[in-house]
């Protein structure tokens, strides 16, 4: 938001971009005003504070998917990376043959080395990806979509359709719970607000975050000025796959377990938080600060519907109406300013 | 500056030779090309079929030790047969229409959504008392109308497909969820609301070869469909806009509208899907459709579609669903639950290889 | 068009040659018996499928195949229309909308085979029906948690919530109104905040508890249905830096599950966790007495079907720190989930 | 009614665009049932008055009479309508249908939406066929090459039942043969009540084919004549370019240097067996036609499209990928601006540098007061007209545009740099301003190779002059030696 105001202060040359996320915030602004006449107890630090640490998963795999997004090409594959690298990390890690229960038997690989190779399955689905849309010109939302099906599958095998959650070394669930000393925020969340940084820094101060823009604007120009498009494509979906597995990794050490329908939808969690924060399908347009205020605004009306009590219908509802409005919203604000 | 007068000669001689080394060349490359594009044509023509009858061989021998050939639970027996056509129906009525769109260059995920919606409205409808012919006509007016919000999305505001039919998939499926109340799963028959038995006469009740109206129903629109691809403007111009929309506009084709009225179709055809599996569960089961769109995607992929629109065939499309049924049903016993995934996955993958190798037939 | 049916011809001829190969001489078959179970990703349906394989082939030599039901009402019903496509002799179905799948049943039955139901009667059909007594568990889980609250704080009043199916009827019936009716049979003027939507998963109950305890603070007994949701529940609380006991006191709430596992055992028996209950539904019992009641009726033991439909209970346990000793519980793990623990 | 003489009159229309009136004040009259020719330069206002008439653009101001009554089409429908059909430069035929299915596309005779085979289609598939017998009406038009593909939209655009045809150059990529019978076809509609607007660069045909012609230089109408009263093809060409623009070059000695850059046997699709050099200071210019392939050379070049042959840089094998061309030294100004050469929802600032990423980033990171540096820089040495470098380049005028591309080119500091269409749709004071920003160059040392479709461009900067046609080089030209307008135009045009 800091930024914001920077750019603010330049108001009549705002780019349109800025002009969105600011739009986006006030959207935010109105939306937490709203909550907190109407919700008990929801004006709060810990309620704020909440909120910002509750999504940090949809986050996390907001980045990977903003960045694409903004070089017009979906990702629908990173909910199935989850479950697929959870699985595998678990699996990996479990004792070698140490029970009669099938699921309770794993590799019994030091943690490290476990969460390693899972990394680097998540990374070949991206790579998977990477080949199809890059090399063979496949529209990315499908054979996204078809390789979110396939890591789901793969995990759905290894884990029998379930979870594998036993004989797990006591390292396993450190980094997951883990605390920041002093405080009750979350490893995973200070992950998140690391990652929310880096990718803010990549995307706006160097070559390879400004050859996003390039691509996403034009990618026939890119091509023509230099840019290796294909493989900067193919790097932004590995750079995806592997975000979602290090989620994985952090969502099956917190719960102890790799479950094989682990985040199921959080694929079209994080596109809608990327369109909510006013990145565009369209290409060269959109930002990682954008997406996390999206993500905030989806959070804040949750965490509105939770308070309430609302019954589960409503909630969806809720959620699909904000977001179609906001897209709508977002819709005429740009065509008004043209 | 550089000798250009004696270069310029001993280009007229190079430009000789160049000519006719690169004529032949040229010509043997063409040759090659029409061949090789004929082998490709020929492949995409019968593949699909090719594709299907495979599946129905692997699946047939599959569990031969078990099981007698056309015997009880054999993948050909005439109850497993009629029972694979008869599930087959939402996913045939979806994936035809969904043809039409994604030939004229377009996509709408919400299908299976407003399949949902319609299923939930279809039952309370049927409930609260409303003849047959009435809530038919109601849902189908309402699937028009989800259709055409779709088009009024993408054509007028011109948000992109994906995003503007993603929404709707979760609006849709809200609207569907709340009007079922709380406490209860689906539409259903209740002690002070009963519903009609004969709500399942449409989707269950045998009326020819042990399959019902449903089925029969689903047919004629799909013949319709075939017919109106291929021997109507509406086919002709969903082509057209998807293979070169500014020659088809030039030509005097108003993209929008036509682009629209396919929208609205394939809402009519969510809705039709919709009162065959509301009739089929006797309920109104909002999730009913999940993720029926990439069931539709896959089956539309398999039949040859082009991704990018301007070819493809409706009846290819249905033999794709039918493919897509087979692996569904046909490996329920072969293997454990747990592999479907994966096996539909590669289906989707092989589809997407299939259509990149074959679709693109070079000049 | 010549060509197409130049394919045409092509197609039909390798049909007829797939339909000419000799079937192989079918020896002795096994039985072949479909499990229904609601979505084999939960632990428990899972043990007990894989139990029921067991058990039914070293028992009767029988096959049992999953019909997984992906938590889906409309995979389940059409996965009650396969029994006969399949070729099943026997089914033991668990389904959520009986009166969808009633045509499938009436087909199965007509077509000779031996059709049971677990979870819930169907409708009309009359088919028997094994089921866990859920009811009297989750009644009796409410009835200690209200006690035991009102034992550490007499003068706080109780405030419930559930999570878990809201939608469900069976696990409303079964787990939702059964607890609040234990805990009003202690404290008639408990407040209940309702059962929360956590169909999602863990993250979905570990958020909603999260906004739960900050925004609604006063709550102190919490019904997590299911045990990946537990996972969920505590890791909220732990972050509010709730979820502890005082050696065996309760300070801020009473948490009880479902499907008492492994990971539940270290934490109802730890006196710092406030995950203090868990109904003991077991896989092993579950699973043999569903395929026994099938053989029961093959046996003539049990009426195929009748009027009103034959139940038969099965026992769940009433997992508790405070009812049941730990090694009672260990002993009930091992045997249950062929588990280690020690 | 008594219909008039005159088919369409066409008074005081006026066509502005943000930077250049485009159109400037013309008037003339169509005579029914003639061929009417339209020649000039390219830029010379043809296509925007054609746009009008079809609709595709509005005008500014003016007045357009089609059979006497008050004519103002609001799209390519409505004008089609009121009976002027046209025939677009594109490529307009949908490659997924048939020959047949194009021909009628648009205009089906239908009974309740389902498609009829009616006399329509089969005269449509008679005209086509008496243009091109190969061509089978149920052939998919994805298998038909280029030229068959023109032919297709010919036989379209000549079945409609119009009053008025639209030609914008038909013959560009056809044979000869093809062209011979189009050109009957052509003169047998006259007999048909067809009025024919005919565009063209070949200016044989205008003598082959009209019986009027009308010349347009720089947005305004020039003269209308009967054919018989023009005397040469050198009176033509004399009204298309006026008298002034040959003088502005001046001779330019340089010590012989080795080539930069040497091309040898290059063929491809487009073309055939290219070769040439190029020295550092050198300014050459590839002059042709629509279709000759120049735009195609230079994109063989710059390694985005294959080729056979060898390409030699400062001595060493070209690799075929931009990336590596540019990193070699070779930048290129594309053709298609807007689509090709410019991030138009970014701003100048992130536009400029984008080539030489490397020259404002330490370590992978963006110097941002270094990039705001040089395209300060870049925005004053160009004098691009803006308010702000965080200006959006696509709220530019198309001049100012094509500045923002060329610096873009210019930062990449290459040794060679290749403009294709430099000056394309850009008003006469940023032309200069750019020619001037060229020479300067070239006396820095640097090879420059322009592309171009404007003679007077060509002839007024470039040393040596190469003509292109049809995908082959046909003569080498050095300026201020051997200029001679007329037959640079006989040679480019096809003339042997």
């Amino acid at each position: 938001m800091r930024t914001n105001q920077a750019s603010g202060a330049a108001l009549p040359q705002m780019s349109n971009e800025s002009f969105l996320t600011l739009f986006m915030v006030g959207v935010l602004a109105v939306i937490f005003a709203i909550a907190c006449l109407v919700v008990p107890n929801f004006f709060q630090a810990r309620n704020v504070l909440n909120i910002v640490t509750n999504n940090w998963f949809i986050i996390i795999l907001g980045i990977g998917v903003t960045f694409l997004l903004i070089t017009g090409n979906f990702d629908m594959s990173v909910g199935g990376v989850i479950a697929l690298t959870g699985v595998l990390s678990v699996w990996f890690c479990q004792g070698a043959n140490v029970s009669q229960n099938v699921l309770a038997n794993g590799l019994g690989l030091p943690y490290i080395l476990a969460v390693g190779l899972a990394l680097l399955c998540a990374v070949g689905i991206g790579a998977i990806n990477a080949f199809f849309i890059a090399r063979l010109k496949v529209p990315s939302i499908i054979i996204t979509l078809g390789t979110m099906m396939l890591a789901r599958g793969i995990a759905q095998i290894i884990t029998h359709g379930a979870q594998r959650n036993t004989s797990l070394p006591d390292e396993f669930g450190l980094v997951g719970t883990a605390a920041l000393p002093g405080t009750n925020i979350k490893i995973s969340v200070l992950v998140m607000v690391v990652l929310v940084l880096l990718a803010f820094v990549f995307e706006k101060m160097t070559v390879s975050g400004r050859r996003i823009y390039l691509i996403g604007a034009n990618s026939e120009a890119s091509r023509l000025s230099g840019v290796k498009v294909g493989r900067h494509l193919a790097s932004l979906y590995m750079l995806s796959a592997l975000l979602a597995g290090i989620t994985g990794i952090l969502l099956a050490s917190e719960y102890k377990a790799g479950v094989s329908n682990r985040a199921t939808g959080y694929e079209f969690d994080a596109l809608v938080i990327a369109l909510l924060g006013g990145v565009s399908i369209a290409g060269g347009f959109g930002s990682v600060l954008g997406m996390f205020v999206g993500a905030i605004i989806l959070s804040v009306v949750t965490s509105a519907a939770t308070g309430l009590l609302l019954s589960p219908d409503w909630q969806f509802t809720i959620k699909g109406v904000v977001t179609f409005l906001a897209i709508l919203a977002q819709r005429f604000a740009l065509d008004r300013r043209k | 500056m550089g000798p250009v007068a004696p270069q310029k000669a001993a280009w007229a001689s190079k430009e000789q030779e160049g000519k006719t080394v690169s004529r032949t060349s040229q010509e043997s490359v063409r040759g090659r090309l029409e061949r090789s594009n004929a082998l490709r044509a020929n492949i995409k023509r019968v593949y699909i079929y090719v594709f299907l009858v495979l599946i129905v061989a692997i699946f047939s021998v599959a569990k031969l030790g078990q099981v007698e050939m056309f015997g009880r639970g054999h993948f050909l027996s005439p109850n497993s047969i009629v029972n694979l056509l008869r599930s087959a129906v939402p996913i045939m009525t979806l994936a035809g229409a969904f043809t039409l769109l994604m030939i004229s260059g377009y996509i709408d995920l919400s299908v299976g959504s407003a399949m949902s919606l319609a299923a939930v409205v279809f039952a309370l409808m049927i409930r609260s008392g409303a003849s047959l012919p009435a809530s038919i006509a109601g849902v189908l007016v309402m699937g028009i109308a989800l259709g055409a919000i779709n088009g009024f999305l993408v054509m007028k505001l011109r948000i992109t497909p994906v995003i503007a039919t993603l929404v709707t998939l979760n609006l849709y499926k809200g609207i569907a969820l709340l009007i079922v109340p709380d406490g209860l799963s689906a539409i259903k028959g209740t002690a002070e609301a009963p519903m009609p038995a004969w709500i399942n006469d449409y989707a269950r009740k045998d009326v020819l070869l042990g399959l019902p109206w449903a089925f029969y129903v689903a047919l004629l629109v799909i013949a319709a469909l075939v017919i109106l691809q291929r021997k109507t403007i509406i086919g002709k111009y969903a082509a057209a806009i998807g293979g070169n929309r500014t020659a088809a506009e030039l030509s005097g084709i108003s993209a929008v509208k036509m682009v629209w009225i396919l929208y609205a179709a394939v809402g009519a055809f969510a809705a039709l899907a919709g009162i065959s599996r509301a009739s089929y569960m006797s309920l109104g089961d909002p999730l009913s459709g999940d993720n029926m769109e990439l069931d539709c995607i896959i089956a539309v992929l398999l039949g040859g579609t082009a991704f990018s629109g301007g070819e493809g065939s409706v009846a290819k499309t249905i033999v794709g669903a039918l493919i897509i049924m087979c692996v569904t049903t046909g490996l329920m016993t072969v293997i454990p639950a747990y592999w479907q995934t994966v096996a539909k996955a590669s289906v989707l993958l092989i589809a997407v290889i299939l259509n990149h190798l074959l679709v693109r037939v070079k000049a | 068009m010549n060509r197409n049916l130049r394919a045409l011809t092509f197609v039909m001829a390798i049909v007829l040659a797939v339909t000419m190969i000799p079937a192989a001489v079918a020896q002795a078959k096994p039985l072949k018996i479909a499990f229904f179970v609601s979505d084999l990703s939960n632990v428990f349906h899972q043990a007990q499928f894989t139990e029921a394989k067991k058990y039914a082939k070293a028992k009767y030599n029988a096959d049992v195949y999953a019909f997984d039901g992906k938590s889906d009402g409309a995979v389940m019903t059409q996965n009650v229309d396969q029994i006969v496509a399949q070729g099943m002799d026997m089914a033991t179905l668990h389904i959520w909308d009986g009166e969808a799948a009633k045509p499938g049943i009436l087909d199965a039955l007509k077509n000779g085979v031996i059709v049971t139901s677990f979870f819930s009667p169907i409708a009309d059909t009359g088919i028997p029906t094994a089921r866990s007594d859920e009811a009297g568990i989750s009644f009796d889980m409410g009835k200690q948690m209200a006690t035991q609250w009102k034992k550490a704080f007499p003068g706080k009043s109780i405030v419930m919530v559930q999570l878990g199916w809201p939608n469900h009827t069976e696990v409303q019936s079964g787990r939702t109104a059964p607890f609040v009716k234990g805990v009003l049979s202690v404290d008639p003027k408990a407040t209940n905040l309702g059962c929360q939507d956590a169909s999602k998963g863990a993250d979905a109950a570990k958020q909603i508890v999260t906004d739960l305890v900050t925004q609604h603070p006063e709550v102190n007994l919490i019904y997590s249905e299911s045990s990946n949701l537990t996972v969920g529940v505590m890791a909220a609380l732990s972050q509010a830096g709730r979820g502890k006991f005082a050696n065996g006191k309760p300070l801020t709430e009473i948490v009880c599950s479902v499907d008492f596992d492994e990971v539940e055992m270290k934490s109802v028996y730890d006196p710092n966790s406030s995950l203090k209950l868990s109904m003991g539904l077991p896989p092993v019992e579950t699973a043999r007495g569903r395929i026994d009641l099938m053989f029961d009726i093959k046996n003539g033991k049990v009426a195929k079907t009748s009027q009103p439909a034959a139940e038969k209970f099965y026992k769940a346990y009433t997992v508790s720190f405070w009812s049941m000793p730990r090694p009672e519980a260990v002993k009930w793990l091992n045997t249950q989930f062929g588990t280690s623990v020690k | 009614m008594e219909l008039t003489d005159n088919v369409l009159e066409i008074r005081d229309l006026v066509k502005d665009f943000p930077s250049v009136r485009a159109v400037n004040n013309v008037s003339f009259d169509i005579k029914r049932n003639t061929v009417h020719c339209l020649v000039g330069e390219n830029g010379a206002g043809k296509s925007t008055l054609i746009k009008i008439l079809t609709g595709a653009d509005q005008r500014t101001s003016g007045n357009i009479r089609l059979n006497g009554a008050e004519y103002a089409p609001r799209s390519t429908k409505d004008a089609k309508l009121k009976g002027i059909s046209t025939l677009f430069q594109e490529l307009n035929v949908v490659d997924q249908l048939t020959v047949e299915e194009n021909l009628s596309l648009g205009m089906e005779d239908t009974t309740l939406g389902f498609l009829r085979r009616t006399d329509k289609t089969k005269r449509m598939v008679e005209a086509m066929n008496s243009l091109e017998p190969s061509i089978k009406p149920r052939q998919l038009v994805s298998s038909l090459s280029v030229a068959k593909k023109q032919i297709v939209e010919i036989a379209k655009a000549v079945a409609t039942e119009s009053d008025i045809i639209i030609m914008d150059e038909p013959t560009a990529a056809i044979s000869e043969g093809e062209i011979k019978r189009l050109f009957k076809i052509i003169k047998g509609l006259r007999e048909r009540n067809v009025t024919v607007i005919y565009i063209s660069h070949r200016l044989d045909e205008i003598f082959e084919l009209g019986d009027y012609v009308t010349v347009m230089r720089d947005g305004k109408h020039i003269d209308t004549r009967p054919i018989s009263q023009i005397k040469d093809r050198g009176e033509l060409v004399k009204l298309m370019i006026g008298k002034t623009v040959f003088e502005q070059y001046t001779l330019k000695e340089g010590a012989c240097k080795d080539p930069i850059l040497e091309v040898r046997g290059l063929s491809n699709q487009k073309l055939n067996d290219i070769c040439f050099d190029v020295h550092p200071g050198e300014i050459v210019g590839f002059y042709g036609l629509v279709g000759a392939g120049k735009t195609e050379l230079a994109r063989a070049i710059y390694g985005a499209d294959s080729y056979g042959g060898e390409i030699r840089f400062k001595g060493r094998r070209l690799p075929n990928s931009p990336d590596k061309v540019i990193a070699a030294g070779i930048a290129l100004v594309p053709e298609e601006r807007r689509s090709q050469g410019l991030f138009t929802i970014l701003t100048i600032r992130s536009n400029v540098p984008v080539m030489n990423m490397r020259k404002i980033s330490r370590a992978g990171f963006i110097d941002g007061s270094r990039e705001r540096k040089i395209s300060q820089e870049y925005i004053e040495k160009l004098r691009i007209a803006t308010s702000s470098m965080e200006k959006e380049t696509r709220k530019l005028s198309g001049g100012n545009q094509q500045k923002v591309v060329l610096a873009k080119c210019l930062f990449a500091d290459a040794d060679l740099l290749m403009l294709d269409e430099p000056t394309r749709g850009i008003d006469v004071g940023a032309k200069s301003e750019i020619y001037a920003i060229i020479r300067r160059l070239s006396e820095e040392g640097k090879a420059i190779m322009i592309f171009s479709s404007e003679l007077p461009e060509v002839v007024n900067i470039c040393d040596t002059i190469y003509l292109l046609y049809d995908g082959s080089l046909k003569e080498t030209i050095r300026n201020g030696c051997d200029l001679d307008s007329e037959k640079i135009l006989h040679t480019v045009t096809g003339g042997a």
